[in-house]
């Protein structure tokens, strides 16, 4: 890969818990624009890796670097669309996208426009000064989705935000995703446990081992969008990841 | 479908037949108290009918015998003093909570304080507060606020205690400040609870402030039902705690209301 | 009443609809003539997207709820209040809190009224074949939620029902922990053949474990399609043939935003 | 970066052992203050040393023939007797208004007329019917017991899981055992909610209505402070009254922990 337009640099991330050593000399690059994702077994620090990466929790040692200089939510546009439903349940739809902006004192005309557009883009118009909780649970997701780009972030990162949602809603959001990451060129990171979705959604795979998690190696996906899961290659691909992740 | 309207049909004669029943407990409930005092059982020297307690409630407008004060007169000074009261102890404690669950210094310098003030029933403090104070309107308006303080405290402090990592994840992420995370995040997370604390608060002080009357005042309704037993006029009595109800039960209501347009957000 | 029936068929549901009104909405229409049947021993899969219409049909296929039209039979006899020849494993299980695993799991026999002994013996039995041996004692909020499920399952067992409905089990677990519990309940069934009524919305867990799967629509839920799996088991999620089903039947489903 | 990681390891222990330190400063400062006042005004703010004084001569020369410790007891028996009547009358009718519609129809209605009124402001009524002996006190005290017991074994069985009672159902529960076998057993812990609050309740109303009328009790030693002036006796009564109360409440969770094990919100406290 060549080197030309890193975005992002994490270098010799490792973290222990007390004794327990759970992230071990990640190392890695994401270009700007690119979509990556992380895979790993149930229980490889997969939460901690992301603490880190959104600068919840200091590492042990290590850092993680957004064009060239030492990460830091106050001065870089950081979002994070957990996987748990994380919309503001006080706020309504629209106050949920404004809420971002308003923390980086971002002028108001500007949150205006951005937020118009979000809201056109995911079809929201009508909920705009509903409640969370009048929404259904996809819905409340793709707020929290919108939320995330609304920040035109320079990394954004995504827990398993569809983990809940049976398959033909997740296509549909997925491809949503991309979507809109394909409007705003955002670079995304996008962590799951499903080897299915990762193929569908990234440009690269980092799989991840178990405690003291590794990067086991790196996967290039190169398909066509929009992308085929019955397609021999995707499937092929698919086999493959697996095969890697079952090793240990 | 037209099975279905009967079935609606079904259930509003149901909650029917429970109102008819009801307001008949109610009506028969006043009849058998009314005939026992009609009919000797009961003496009016210790319980007065219900229709006699209507006629009171109609001269107590302008009469001021037994305690010296209209009606009117007693609720104003009983709700001068209770809402002086609970709303200072809203103004102070809520925001205090807060600030104790969001900052642990501050929880770790006031908690001790607040811990031994805090299993100390309101009521106890009445004859300190006299020998301090006095009898006036500080002296009962600061018996109320213990009361109204400690709930106020607890609830907001368990609200902001129970925010949602989460959110507080999603705010700190955007890279807001400490501050900003708690005025953004924790209070109006925290609201709910809040209210739920300022709902008991009122309760006490509505309930101490009918204690603190009958111990030390000149005026008020709790003052009144203590000269109504002086002079032996159980209809006073009646009047007084019917009023004191009723009174307590519209402010319940009011707060409802305001709590259900604060917090509408709610999923409940 | 009594319905004919063909043979091998245990259960008919005919013509169903159920309606609800509330004050100040607007009538919600969630199940909308529905008719179907089950067959003796099968693996039936009832598949549809959301949250509209399917617990409400089973709550009128298990007699706790009464449909506004149609009936339904079981051997033919018209169901009309619970029936304990049909075992339910709810959604959100509703194990009693204050029951440990073991009280939870032989409440059925404890309510029809049979003794300690016999109660337990069933119970304990059950409770080793979905695996949770050594937590007997426990309170379900000591159990993680793959274990709560498995608690949930052996308590229908264990009331030894004929037909055995189950509310999309698996809703809220985890990916992995989902997996796990969809290779345990095919092991369950295999072990202790019943007639399977499984209620989900995810595809690929229909394909996995169904012989038959019912296709409903979006709200309000009506048969939209049937389909036989004749997949040989264990099946495999990457099979082509898998793959190729799983499209077939994605296409045909609605969308539930 | 690395440099602020390690930093905030540094950091952390003094700011921990600085958290630990706090609490002694706050108490110690409340003790200042009261040093400070007792020095200005003794005769309003006495000493702690003569607090200390006046609780030791509480025992050597008793109130109304009562030390301490009688009067403590006074108080407590009210209670107990009140709250063992309340326990047992709120709970049935609790249950059963919450149960069937046709009782709630009946004496629900009457019970909510009734409950705004604050247990106190019954007490110059009762003083009326019943003089000022033992029952009318405790009467009082039961009537300040019985409201939150009611109102929550109310709220619990209505509050009972509709999908406990289908899961009953599905295994052809009678009515009796839906009402035995799940309502109840599933509303304990708002029960013990409720005489939890029923024993704070009824540990003020006691006070209050010894402070009207009595001659024995805690509610009686503060106004008899107040009457003779003599502070250092209603600071003892108040901190017998605290320490009391607080005692209560650690004794009724604790038994609401032994008998509901399952609860969790307790444990996680």
């Amino acid at each position: 890969m060549p080197n030309d337009d890193v975005k992002i640099k994490v270098r010799n991330l490792t973290k222990y818990f007390g004794d327990l050593h759970v992230l071990d000399n990640i190392s890695f690059d994401v270009k700007k624009g690119e979509f990556l994702c992380v895979v790993g077994p149930t229980g490889c620090g997969k939460t901690t890796f992301l603490n880190l990466l959104t600068k919840l929790i200091p590492p042990t040692s290590g850092e993680l670097y957004i064009n060239d200089e030492p990460a830091d939510p106050k001065i870089h546009n950081i979002s994070f669309a957990f996987q748990e439903p994380s919309a503001f349940p006080w706020l309504t739809v629209e106050q949920n996208l404004e809420f971002g902006l308003k923390i980086k004192n971002i002028p108001k005309d500007v949150i205006k426009t951005r937020v118009e557009r979000i809201i056109k883009l995911l079809g929201l118009e009508q909920f705009r000064k509903s409640y969370p909780h009048q929404l259904s649970v996809s819905s409340e997701q793709r707020i929290i989705i919108g939320r995330s780009f609304a920040m035109y972030p320079d990394l954004l990162l995504m827990d398993e935000p569809y983990g809940q949602m049976d398959i033909k809603m997740r296509y549909y959001l997925e491809d949503e995703v991309i979507k809109l990451w394909k409007e705003f060129g955002s670079t995304v990171i996008f962590i799951t446990h499903n080897i299915e979705e990762a193929v569908y959604l990234a440009e690269r795979i980092l799989i991840l081992s178990n405690k003291p998690s590794t990067i086991k190696k790196e996967v290039v996906v190169d398909l066509p969008r929009p992308r085929d899961f019955t397609d021999p290659k995707f499937v092929e691909i698919r086999k493959y990841v697996t095969e890697l992740i079952k090793w240990w | 479908m037209n099975n279905n309207n009967l079935l609606k049909k079904g259930r509003r004669m149901g909650d029917l037949k429970y109102m008819i029943l009801s307001v008949i407990s109610v009506l028969t409930f006043l009849l058998i108290w009314q005939l026992l005092v009609i009919f000797g059982v009961l003496s009016t020297r210790t319980i007065a009918a219900p229709t006699q307690v209507l006629v009171t409630f109609f001269e107590k407008f302008y009469s001021t015998a037994p305690d010296g004060a209209t009606i009117f007169t007693n609720i104003a000074v009983s709700l001068k003093v209770s809402l002086t009261g609970f709303f200072s102890a809203i103004i102070i404690g809520t925001p205090l909570g807060m600030l104790m669950g969001w900052y642990k210094p501050l929880d770790r310098f006031i908690r001790p304080l607040f811990e031994i003030i805090r299993p100390i029933p309101p009521i106890a403090w009445i004859p300190l507060t006299i020998l301090w104070v006095g009898i006036g309107l500080g002296a009962k308006a600061m018996i109320i606020f213990f009361s109204a303080f400690v709930p106020c405290v607890i609830n907001s402090y368990t609200g902001i205690k129970l925010t949602s990592q989460v959110h507080v994840s999603v705010a700190k992420t955007f890279g807001a400040s400490n501050f900003k995370i708690f005025r953004t995040v924790g209070v109006p997370s925290s609201m709910p609870m809040a209210f739920a604390g300022i709902r008991i608060a009122l309760g006490n002080s509505w309930g101490t402030l009918v204690a603190a009357e009958l111990l030390a005042a000149n005026a008020g309704l709790g003052y009144m039902i203590m000269m109504g037993r002086q002079f032996v006029r159980p209809d006073v009595i009646i009047l007084g705690m019917l009023t004191i109800g009723i009174l307590g039960f519209i402010f319940t209501w009011i707060f409802t209301k305001i709590e259900n347009v604060v917090v509408r957000w709610r999923t409940l | 009443m009594s319905m004919e029936q063909k043979a091998g068929t245990r259960l008919i549901v005919k013509d169903v609809s159920k309606t609800f009104y509330q004050k100040k909405i607007e009538p919600h229409h969630v199940v909308d003539k529905v008719s179907l049947e089950v067959k003796d021993n099968e693996f039936l899969v009832l598949l549809g997207p959301g949250h509209c219409g399917k617990t409400v049909l089973l709550n009128i296929v298990s007699g706790l709820m009464p449909p506004d039209e149609g009936s339904v039979y079981l051997d033919g006899e018209k169901i009309t209040k619970p029936n304990p020849k049909i075992g339910m494993v709810f959604q959100k299980l509703g194990l009693m809190p204050w029951k440990t695993v073991i009280e939870n799991v032989e409440i059925g026999p404890k309510l029809s009224g049979i003794n300690v002994k016999t109660r337990r013996e069933r119970a304990e039995y059950f409770i080793d074949l979905v695996g949770l041996k050594g937590f007997e004692n426990s309170y379900p909020h000591q159990l993680s939620g793959g274990m709560k499920q498995r608690v949930g399952i052996a308590r229908a067992y264990t009331n030894d029902p004929e037909i055995l409905i189950m509310d999309e089990p698996f809703g809220q677990l985890d990916a992995q922990t989902r997996y796990n519990m969809q290779n345990e309940i095919s092991r369950i069934s295999e072990h202790e053949k019943r007639t399977i009524i499984f209620v989900t919305n995810n595809i690929e867990e229909a394909l996995y474990l169904g012989d038959r799967i019912i296709l409903f629509t979006e709200c309000p839920a009506r048969v939209k399609e049937i389909y036989d799996i004749d997949l040989k088991r264990p099946r495999d999620m990457i099979d082509p043939e898998f793959l190729r089903l799983r499209k077939m039947i994605s296409n045909n489903t609605d969308l539930a935003l | 970066m690395k440099k602020t990681a390690a930093y905030d390891q540094k950091r952390r222990p003094i700011k921990k052992i600085l958290n630990s330190l706090l609490p002694f400063v706050s108490i110690t400062c409340l003790f200042l203050l009261w040093f400070y006042a007792s020095n200005i005004n003794p005769d309003l703010v006495p000493s702690p040393a003569s607090t200390w004084e006046r609780l030791i001569q509480l025992f050597v020369k008793p109130v109304n023939k009562m030390n301490l410790f009688g009067h403590v007891w006074a108080s407590l028996q009210r209670v107990f007797i009140a709250l063992a009547c309340a326990t047992v009358l709120g709970v049935t009718v609790g249950v059963m208004i919450g149960w069937s519609k046709t009782f709630k129809a009946i004496f629900g209605t009457l019970f909510e007329l009734i409950r705004p009124i604050p247990p106190i402001a019954w007490l110059p009524i009762i003083i009326m019917w019943f003089g000022i002996g033992e029952f009318p006190k405790i009467l009082i005290v039961f009537i300040g017991t019985f409201m939150p017991i009611v109102v929550n074994t109310y709220t619990g069985i209505r509050l009972v899981m509709p999908l406990h009672l289908d899961v009953a159902r599905m295994f052809n529960a009678s009515n009796r055992q839906l009402l035995f076998e799940v309502a109840i057993p599933s509303a304990l812990p708002p029960i013990f909610a409720g005489i939890r609050n029923a024993t704070s309740s009824g540990w003020m109303t006691v006070l209050a209505a010894e402070m009207i009328a009595s001659k024995a009790g805690l509610g009686f030693l503060i106004t008899r402070g107040m009457d003779y002036f003599d502070v250092p006796l209603i600071l003892v009564g108040m901190l017998a009254i605290g320490i009391v109360g607080a005692l209560l409440a650690i004794i009724t969770e604790f038994i609401e922990r032994l008998l509901c094990p399952w609860n969790k919100k307790l444990e996680q406290d």
